[in-house]
């Protein structure tokens, strides 16, 4: 199944885009989508400890299974909110 | 009221937005740009959001706050995306209540977990160059090329 | 800025006044009108001052701030006085420093400090009456005739 | 000597003003003045036991002498700054 997947932050810059589709079997879960990620944006890989997963607007963990329809967001630690 | 916004933000408008006539003490955070970064001299910074997410998480963090403080009356959490300059507010946080040690606690909480959870990210722009903030690198570590790894 | 006014205060107007280009964090505390105390109806209040005095007090509460918190930059504390209706401020602090939890504590501390020092007091009017708020009672206590006492 | 005295809000209100003359004696202090007013105005004298006093700007004790061309204030505790 084709999954979308939202990048943000130095995720998207380093990709070139905020939103990027890879190709998963049914079943895969966010890590395998991860790993589809990172074979087409190898500049990716040196990320994948610190990345956090989200689908929908909820963090979620990578071994969760990505259902067909539903959009995996990949983004780093989070930095917002000032001093 | 829960909302990543491009506008400016003003303390005036959290607090009137959570003034009701049962509240005695309204406490305000605003998060404003520096101009530096450890002594490195900060232009202005860039904040980015997965938008719907964040607002979620704002509303989460909201109810979190009426659950914990039930002498609190009114939760506003505003976070800015865009570019903003040195002085600017990034984030405005109102809580009000009753007695105000509920509406200190209250906003401090708030805005400790904004920075833990809301998928908002920044990147501060020195007069010499850019970096986003957070845990990794600016850039992939140095001697990494394409093609390592798994 | 330490000032007795008879003017209304705003969160913008003590957030704008402690805000600095170092500065990363700012703390507001209001203290708003309510419209009941222990569920009797408040209609408004009327404060009164010393005011050299309690303008002297705000001052030394405010050089208290920066001697215990040296991450703090600016303080301002506003206090008004004369009638205020139900939602107005009576008090506007404002502290900004260089990280948020220097600015909460010292904003709380400010208050506190507000309370327990500054020679200010509050009358409450009522719907049926009025009543003026601390530990003495409203009047002299019952059975009480001058030439009592010494 | 002549004692000026700054009265407020509760106590402004009993003696009908704000600001009242006694007369005590050379080296009185705080205590004397406070029962020159309280005889003066025996309305004041219920309150004496959470009386502050004043002189210029800072808060001093009943057993302070009263120095000529001192003003002395009188008032309740303090209810200002809120809830």
């Amino acid at each position: 199944m084709r999954v979308p997947v939202a990048l943000f932050a130095r995720y998207r810059e380093a990709v070139g885009r905020g939103r990027v589709e890879v190709e998963v079997a049914a079943g895969a879960t966010v890590e395998d989508v991860w790993a589809a990620l990172a074979r087409a944006h190898p500049v990716l890989m040196p990320y994948r400890p610190h990345t956090l997963f989200a689908v929908g607007t909820d963090y979620v963990e990578a071994d969760r299974p990505v259902r067909a329809g539903e959009e995996v967001a990949c983004f780093p630690p989070v930095s917002g909110g000032g001093a | 009221m829960y909302r990543i916004t491009e506008e400016p933000l003003s303390a005036d408008a959290v607090a009137q937005a959570v003034t009701v006539p049962e509240a005695g003490g309204v406490a305000v955070f605003l998060g404003v740009v520096r101009n530096n970064t450890a002594g490195r001299g900060v232009v202005a910074l860039e904040y980015e959001a997965h938008v719907p997410m964040a607002e979620a998480k704002l509303k989460e963090i909201g109810e979190a706050v009426y659950g914990r403080w039930p002498g609190v009356r009114q939760v506003v959490i505003l976070h800015r995306i865009g570019r903003l300059s040195v002085g600017e507010a990034s984030v405005a946080i109102g809580v009000s209540a009753a007695h105000r040690q509920d509406a200190f606690e209250a906003c401090q909480y708030a805005i400790d977990t904004v920075k833990r959870i809301v998928p908002i990210w920044k990147r501060e722009l020195f007069e010499d160059g850019s970096a986003w903030v957070g845990l990794q690198g600016e850039s992939p570590p140095p001697g990494w090329k394409a093609g390592d790894g798994r």
